[in-house]
């Protein structure tokens, strides 16, 4: 391909992100598939597997975007600390206030 | 004893300033003065009916031994603390000396004044938890209580059960007295129809909210009979501070006494007295939302008040036994004079049933109360009964409009409410 | 950085529309449920375009990192496209549901569902337009300047963007079904 | 000695553009006026804009203190008379939503951008321009806030604002709406300032300064914003659930669809916790900066007190339901946040300890500063014990609702974020004005405060214990017992109290007065200071630093005027204060490039605002709001970053002089 | 090719005919609003149409005036925007306020963009520099206006195609055309020597058939099944049969998400039906309600079988017609091991017009009374 020729040729001068337009194809495409499996829950039964599988894929997907497209996984610590700390928190936070509504009971 | 430990911490900060710039003896003179006038203040009993500090039933009793653990311990802790502060402030003021050592902590120092406030924390912690179970206990419950809570009275609804062998046939419905056995666990099941309020009988356990659309459990328990107050204590808008609330307890007999009085229907008076003319006006007007039992319209049917039309919350208090309550209008107002008042109020535990149970005998009506009431009700206790300024609510009143009745109609109606016993 | 913090911020407004509507999601008086409304087949295709919309910022920046001005403004431009075409998608899911008799005050499922969702799809409707703004500036001033970060900038939040609605339709579309 | 460089009138006529631009352009330049009143409203200089936070806290402090004292007035007696009920319900919702995000916040973020950049060595904020939005934000909230006095009546369900009696049928007046937009833009610029303050200490600190050489107000005030970041977005989310339902007939907190009314609750308090931190960790910093000054010895274990501020910060988020523990949340739930509650005290004990014990082996100035300082230690501590009794769920239940809660967090609020507050001013006011307050006012007016503040709040905790509720517009005879403890006495001391407060607080008003009239002229380092901001000028200059200083220790600037005798262990004077700021005035840098001033930041405060009376009152206004929104900040972003040279006045050259913007701020 | 005049009377007939189309499309298809747009239209054609024929009226003073002066007022589309506002102003006052809307908004944009534009031309006596100014003032406005109008048209235009295609072409169709988009993107990135005029007419058919297809379908209406949803608004009313209904319970679930706040279970066990109230631990068959309650009840079948709980609350009388209609509520079939929730609100007691029940269909003989005092 050839824009991705050009890429990896010039991805030394870009920023150290680490991501290659090849790279980032693939990762769509993982993206992509990763969709499909989650919608496809909906056409086939999966019993006691349906909730944990799509939240497994949720969970990969939103991390693979955060690290790859949004090249967390390549960027300061600070930033992680930033971003994760403002994640954890609405995670802890609104966990607990759905638990005591007994919304996991 | 003292009733506040954190009232001796600010008596203390006090003298902690005047031993900042005066000398040490100054400063044990004031903590001297502190010290005797914390005994002074506890000397004093008082005899405010809402206090925290007197329990009167079982679960309060449990609130107010942590408290006792609690208040001082924190005080304590504050004595120590300004002490601390007070000798440095008088030991380290600059005499002249020299400019101190650059030190920048110790760790030893610091870890062991984190771990001592960590243990003593954690020692509280433990009664705390132990306390929470314990308060939130119900599976012994004796007696259910329905408690609904609206802008700005409270109605109290018994269910039909079976209270230490007495039979509550049929459900009662009253508002503003709580009326409960002594030495039964009671169950109220809280709730509200319109805003969070908020039910707290202090001397029988603490506060617990009342949300529309939820549940919420609080049982209370009285030792010996007597009359308790409360005020509503979560902000419920206009007239938040008239939503009181008052806890009747009455020994098992005298409770299957007033059971069975509530039972009853209420008797219309008899004819061609200024009574019976109240009834009229009562159906013309009052009905509209308040139910009295057993009471008949002309045609023979019985009359059933529709507050769901008129009023927003739904409900407005149920009169069949007003006489038997010594308050009206959330109560906010007595139906009581200021002596017999006093009287139950102040009446020994042994004889307070008896008192209580008169009811409001004619000598004793408020007159004074229940006219300026029925004269313009809003004008006494604010409430949103300006039908103008209603559009939010569908016109629906929240509280009792000024039903604009002349003086002749408020005699009869005076005359047919003091019928309702 | 900021953007960054931005984000960790915007995490918890979105935590909180969300845990909102889980809360509210089966609290039905009147009106329809969501699992009767919702065209699960119809939003995976939104999903599926929001994702490769992603894959096309990431396109728009590697280029604008490589200084090729042809490119970023081509791969914004179909970033846009795709999100416009999103946008345009929510707006057929609203107008149908409200057909179907969901409208914004009927229940506490379609209060909560439409405030979420409302909020992605501005987020989403604010993203395209600084891209297609950004597209312009580009055009207009040829000097590239630090357009790299400005790139970088916006792709970061459309991918943010995209990675809620990720979560959204996991646990919005697809859990009740 | 280094100045902003401006060209001389010789370079001016550029022969290209004949027609004098100052006329022609207008607004799509960068405006440039130093003077008059244009300089402080396009202005982006930290300094001028940390003075206009100031003043308008200050403002909305006497306005808060006018409705404090009218509460205090109706309930002096029983059944007061003086305000209705409604208009008390008015006064104490406004009272507390006034002091809180119209007086405590910005207050503490006037400190924070005046100081921030100082005490870092930095020549402004990260982002100049958004730090201007923040204010003129805040502004415009707490315009929209107060207007509604004016408009059919404020706010009456209290600051918490709990549902379902903040909906539609029970606050039918706009009172509601005004809040909730109020404080949603006021919220807005919090949350862009607080992003740009947490940038600027992440990246703008002197060479040298890593995070642990960082003055402690710093890290205090760095806690503040990430709070504020974490945890307005909750808010925002329940005044958009809020405004939805009031303006738009949505459901959230209608019970009869089945809603439940503790979801604002929870998304209140997420936010209103740390609000808590949010107002009192500002003053810790202040004092944390005083105590060491005025004992002349660094804080008693440095990381000690950043560590506990940080854990204050992050447990912080672990407590918000301590205040619904009468709500029926159900025991597992109040068992577990009574615990955390009183883990919260922990890390607050640790700060108190090190405070006292950094005086210990001091040599103790007792400045006014300093005593608001140690009356802020006590006050706090007070505050402090009083809250662990009612971390105690169960003797909560007791107290919850009650005058005791109200005498607490005014321990805590006044005690100690308004006596730090004020132990910064008189510290500061020198390096800001370049006069020293007067030391016997403030006397008077420390003892004034302290004497009024226990005489009002120390008599709510008999009042609370002794069952009267809070938010009530009118107290009754019958149930103020009689004996030493009744409600008559105390409600009577605690009014009179509340008036010497303001007695207290007017003689600070005076103070300012008579030394902006009378004032001495200030020394470069008054009070032998720790800081880096005291290392130039007082007032400072607009760019704050002749020469960036490059930091070595903790306490720069001490260090560098004394030094330890390596055989005697005593600290030896080596230089003044005076002579340092000279030393950095000879070796200035040579250019120094400063931010433009810029309109957009006050243009799209004006569109926010528009906006938000739309929500009010209809659509076409909400139109008008989101085109001035829409094109100021399209305005701001493509805003050129250097002011052009002929915008200057008189016009300038070249550009590589100029004043410069930081990039995308 | 077009001389400049005649450039805007065509434009601005194109316009025309394109408002006339978008009237068509959202507003009424046959109203005086069409002809007079189509009218416009055709007017400015003609007037295009001499204008071109006789080289702008007069070709040579118009070219001259050009070269003269760099600050003579540069060519302006304004004030014909301007006039053209003017006339969905009017057009708009006796059809519809939408057109008089979008007049007003014309004629606010054409004025600003006229007057700045002027403004700008006196800026100085460099038109390069005036261009500068003009730019920078505007584009601050432009921009995002430009792109909000994308978003919106491309929105718009998209939902009216899927709103009147079936669902499942629909799906189809929109896969179709974000994949188009996508191959476009890569196909131009990757072919660098396609020539700028192909890519541009590539995009702009793609535009004109999105407009079109989307202008069709807006004036074709949505598609069957959502014009009978909402005409029968189906969902709105409760089936409380011991059949299965229809529309109310139509992939009915059991996400009562919030479990909070319950006032009482009915659970349905072996084909017995039980009660159990918060706060009280045995079972009980009796339960009380106070009035205008807002009461939630959770309905959990513990059978194969499926059901519902209905709740039977008296008669209440229909207006003024003295006929009384019995008051049913009822949560939606429930399977096995899944639970609803009902919310009730009861403002007559049960003395009025009692008995009230709780019952479940198919469980024949079973109740749970209702007291409401």
């Amino acid at each position: 391909m050839n824009a991705t020729a050009t890429d990896t040729h010039e991805q030394h001068d870009s920023h150290a992100h680490g991501l290659s337009d090849a790279t980032a194809i693939k990762i769509a495409l993982i993206l992509g598939t990763m969709t499909a499996l989650e919608v496809s829950t909906y056409f086939v039964d999966f019993g006691a597997f349906f909730m944990p599988v799509l939240m497994v894929l949720m969970v990969v997907k939103f991390l693979t975007v955060v690290s790859y497209f949004m090249h967390l996984k390549f960027e300061h610590q600070m930033f992680k600390f930033l971003f994760y700390t403002g994640l954890g928190l609405a995670l802890f936070v609104y966990f607990v206030a759905l638990a005591t509504f007994k919304f996991f009971s | 004893m003292s009733h506040d430990s954190t009232l001796t911490g600010s008596e203390q900060n006090l003298t902690i300033f005047k031993g900042m710039i005066h000398s040490a003896r100054l400063r044990r003179i004031g903590l001297a003065l502190g010290a005797s006038s914390a005994m002074f203040l506890s000397g004093c009993a008082s005899n405010a009916p809402q206090d925290t500090w007197q329990p009167k039933g079982e679960n309060a009793e449990k609130i107010n031994t942590l408290q006792w653990m609690v208040f001082p311990l924190a005080g304590i802790v504050g004595v120590l603390v300004f002490s601390l502060i007070g000798y440095i402030l008088w030991r380290f003021r600059d005499k002249g000396q020299a400019i101190p050592h650059q030190s920048h902590g110790n760790p030893t120092i610091e870890i062991t004044l984190t771990i001592i406030p960590a243990l003593i924390l954690s020692v509280v912690g433990v009664f705390t938890f132990r306390g929470i179970f314990q308060l939130a206990q119900t599976n012994d419950t004796q007696m259910v209580i329905n408690v609904t809570g609206q802008q700005w009275w409270w109605e109290y609804d018994y269910p039909a059960q079976v209270v230490n062998g007495v039979e509550i046939a049929q459900p009662i419905i009253t508002s503003g007295q709580l009326v409960i056995p002594t030495g039964t666990k009671v169950l109220l099941r809280e709730t509200s129809r319109d805003v969070i309020h908020s039910y707290w009988i202090p001397a029988l356990n603490g506060k617990k909210d009342a949300v529309p659309g939820r549940i919420n459990l609080l049982r209370i328990q009285a030792n010996k009979p007597g009359i308790f107050a409360g005020q509503c204590s979560e902000f419920c808008g206009l007239s938040h501070a008239n939503m009181r609330m008052e806890a009747v307890a009455l020994s098992p007999e005298d409770f299957a006494t007033w059971i069975a009085n509530q039972q009853r229907n209420a008797e219309s008076p008899a004819q061609a007295t200024l009574a019976d003319e109240g009834e009229t006006v009562f159906l013309n007007q009052c009905i509209r939302c308040h139910q009295v039992n057993g009471l008949k319209k002309a045609d023979g049917t019985a009359a059933i008040a529709a507050p769901d039309e008129n009023v927003y919350a739904g409900a407005a208090p149920n009169l069949t036994h007003l006489m038997s309550r010594n308050t009206f209008a959330g109560a906010a107002f007595d139906l009581l004079t200021d002596g017999c008042r006093k009287n139950v109020w102040s009446a020994a535990p042994e004889e307070f049933g008896a008192v209580y149970l008169k009811g409001v005998i004619a000598d004793c009506l408020n007159q004074t109360n229940i006219r300026r009431w029925l004269r313009n009700a809003p004008a006494m206790k604010p409430m949103y009964a300006n039908p103008v300024k209603l559009e939010a609510s569908d016109g629906k009143y929240r509280g009792m409009p000024n039903l604009g009745l002349s003086e002749s109609d408020i005699d009869k109606l005076v005359a047919y409410l003091s019928t309702l016993k | 950085m900021a953007m960054w913090l931005f984000l960790g911020s915007e995490c918890l407004l979105f935590g909180g529309l969300i845990s909102t509507y889980m809360l509210y999601r089966g609290r039905v008086t009147q009106g329809p449920r969501p699992s009767q409304v919702f065209d699960i087949p119809f939003t995976s295709v939104s999903s599926f375009v929001l994702l490769m919309s992603s894959l096309t910022m990431v396109l728009a920046v590697t280029s604008a990192q490589r200084k090729d001005n042809h490119r970023t403004k081509l791969w914004l431009m179909v970033t846009a496209s795709l999100g416009a075409t999103f946008v345009g998608g929510q707006v057929y899911e609203f107008t149908a549901f409200y057909n179907e008799g969901l409208g914004f005050t009927t229940n506490l499922f379609s209060s909560s569902f439409y405030t979420l969702t409302g909020f992605h799809g501005v987020h989403v409707t604010v993203g395209v337009i600084m891209l297609l703004s950004l597209r312009g500036i580009i055009s207009k001033d040829k000097d590239t300047g630090d357009r790299p970060e400005v790139v970088e900038l916006i792709g970061l939040y459309w991918h943010f963007v995209d990675i809620v609605w990720i979560i959204i339709f996991t646990l919005v579309y697809l859990i009740p079904a | 000695m280094a100045i902003i460089e401006r060209p001389t009138p010789a370079d001016t006529i550029s022969l290209r553009m004949p027609v004098t631009p100052a006329q022609s352009m207008g607004i799509v330049r960068r405006p440039v006026t130093s003077t008059g009143w244009k300089s402080w409203v396009f202005t982006v200089d930290h300094k001028k804009i940390g003075i206009m936070y100031g003043v308008f806290a200050m403002f909305f402090f006497i306005v808060g203190g006018v409705e404090a004292l009218l509460i205090r007035l109706q309930l002096a007696a029983p059944d007061g008379k003086i305000l209705s009920a409604d208009l008390y319900n008015q006064m104490f919702t406004m009272h507390a939503t006034t002091m809180i995000f119209l007086f405590a916040m910005p207050m503490a973020a006037a400190f924070a951008n005046y100081f921030l950049p100082l005490q870092l060595g930095a020549r402004d904020v990260a982002f100049p321009r958004l730090n201007a939005l923040g204010l003129w934000l805040l502004v415009a909230g707490g315009l929209i806030l107060n207007s509604s006095w004016f408009l059919g009546g404020a706010a009456d369900g209290g600051w918490f604002m709990y549902s379902p009696n903040s909906g539609p049928v029970f606050s039918p007046s706009n009172g509601v709406d005004f809040w909730t937009i109020g404080v949603q833009i006021a919220g807005f610029g919090s949350l862009v300032s607080s992003i740009n303050l947490i940038v600027t200490i992440l990246n703008m600190r002197a060479p040298g300064m890593t995070l642990m050489k960082m003055p402690v107000f710093c890290w205090m005030i760095m806690v503040v914003q990430f709070l504020l970041v974490f945890s307005l977005p909750v808010i925002t989310v329940a005044l958009v659930l809020l405004t939805f339902q009031r303006s738009f007939g949505a459901t959230f907190f209608d019970v009869a669809q089945g809603a439940d009314p503790l979801l604002w609750q929870h998304l209140f308090w997420i936010f209103g916790h740390p609000e808590v931190y949010v107002l009192i960790l500002p003053a810790f910093g202040i004092i944390s900066e005083v105590l060491p000054t005025f004992s002349r010895k660094p804080l008693f274990g440095y990381p000690f007190v950043v560590f506990s501020g940080a854990s204050i910060g992050l447990v912080g988020f672990g407590v918000w339901s301590h205040h619904m523990f009468a709500t029926g949340l159900g025991p597992i739930s109040v068992a577990a946040f009574s615990i955390a509650t009183m883990a919260i005290a922990i890390p607050t004990g640790v700060k108190i300890f090190n405070w006292t014990l950094t005086m210990w082996g001091g040599k103790i100035w007792y400045s006014t500063a300093m005593k608001f300082a140690i009356g802020l230690i006590v006050l706090f501590t007070i505050g402090g014990l009083s809250g662990v009794t009612h971390a105690v769920a169960p003797s909560d239940t007791q107290q919850t609702d009650t005058y005791y809660i109200v005498a607490h967090f005014h321990y805590v609020l006044v005690g100690g974020m308004v006596f730090g507050l004020f132990s910064g001013f008189y510290y500061w006011w020198p390096k800001v004005f370049g006069k020293m307050l007067n030391e016997k006012l403030g006397g008077w007016n420390f003892w004034l405060m302290v004497i009024g503040m226990n005489m009002t709040f120390g008599p709510m905790h008999i009042l609370g214990l002794q069952g009267q509720p809070r938010r009530m517009y009118v107290w009754t005879e019958a149930r103020a017992g009689e004996g030493f403890f009744n409600f008559g006495f105390w409600n009577r001391v605690a009014s009179l109290g509340s008036f010497i407060l303001a007695i207290g607080i007017l003689i600070f008003l005076i103070n300012v007065v008579h030394t902006a009239r009378k004032g001495k002229p200030a020394p470069l380092d008054p009070w032998d200071a720790r800081t880096l901001e005291w290392i130039t000028t007082s007032p400072p200059k607009e760019h704050n630093f002749d020469r960036i200083p490059v930091v070595h220790h903790l306490d720069e600037f001490f260090h560098r005027k004394y030094q330890e005798n390596t055989t005697t262990g005593e600290m030896v004077q080596i230089a003044t204060g005076a002579q340092l700021v000279q030393a950095e005035e000879d070796n200035a840098d040579a250019h120094i490039h400063l931010p433009s001033p810029s309109y957009w930041p006050i243009a799209i405060a004006v569109g926010v605002g528009t906006l938000g009376l739309g929500v009010v009152y209809g659509v076409p206004i909400m139109i008008v709001g989101v085109l001035i929104i829409l094109g100021s900040a399209f305005g701001f972003v493509l805003e050129p970053s250097v002011a052009d040279d002929i915008d200057y006045d008189p016009p300038m050259s070249g550009g590589q002089d100029t004043k410069e913007l930081a990039p995308l701020g | 090719m077009f001389t400049t005049g005649s450039k805007y009377y065509f434009g601005v007939a194109g316009l025309g005919s394109l408002g006339a189309v978008l009237y068509m499309v959202l507003v009424n298809p046959c109203d005086v609003g069409v002809l007079a747009l189509l009218g416009i239209a055709i007017a400015m054609s003609l007037v295009g149409g001499v204008a071109q024929f006789t080289d702008d009226f007069d070709a040579d003073t118009v070219s001259e005036a050009v070269t003269a002066s760099a600050s003579a007022p540069a060519k302006s589309m304004w004030p014909l925007l301007l006039a053209l506002g003017g006339v969905l102003l009017l057009v708009g006052m006796t059809a519809k306020p939408i057109i008089f809307i979008l007049g007003i908004v014309v004629i606010f944009a054409a004025g600003v963009e006229w007057a700045l534009q002027s403004w700008a031309e006196r800026a100085s006596t460099d038109s390069a520099f005036n261009r500068f100014v003009r730019e920078r003032a505007l584009s601050s406005l432009e921009l995002p206006l430009l792109a909000g109008g994308i978003v919106a048209t491309i929105a718009v235009a998209f939902s009216r195609i899927m709103l009147a295609v079936s669902p499942q072409s629909g799906a189809i169709l929109f896969i179709m055309i974000a994949t188009a988009v996508l191959v476009v993107g890569f196909l131009v990135a990757l072919k660098t020597n396609l020539k700028k005029s192909t890519i541009a007419a590539t995009c702009v058919l793609g535009a004109v058939v999105l407009l079109v297809s989307g202008g069709i379908a807006g004036f074709s209406g949505n598609r069957e099944e959502l014009v009978v949803a909402a005409a029968e608004d189906h969902y709105s009313h409760k089936e409380c049969e011991a059949a299965s209904s229809e529309h109310f319970d139509k992939n009915s679930n059991n996400a009562v998400s919030m479990k909070s706040g319950i006032s009482a279970t009915i659970r349905v066990k072996d084909g017995k039906l039980t009660a159990q109230l918060i706060g009280i631990d045995t079972p009980v068959q009796v339960v009380t309600l106070a009035r205008s309650n807002l009461t939630t009840i959770l309905f959990r079948n513990l059978d194969d079988a499926q059901y519902r709980l209905v709740a039977n609350l008296g008669t209440q009388k229909v207006g003024d017609t003295g006929v009384e209609e019995e008051i049913v509520d009822c949560t939606q079939m429930t399977g096995k091991d899944q639970t609803q929730a009902l919310i009730l609100k009861i403002s007559k007691p049960s003395a009025s017009s009692g008995p009230y029940t709780l019952t479940v269909p198919g469980l024949e003989g079973q109740e749970i009374a209702v007291v409401v005092p």
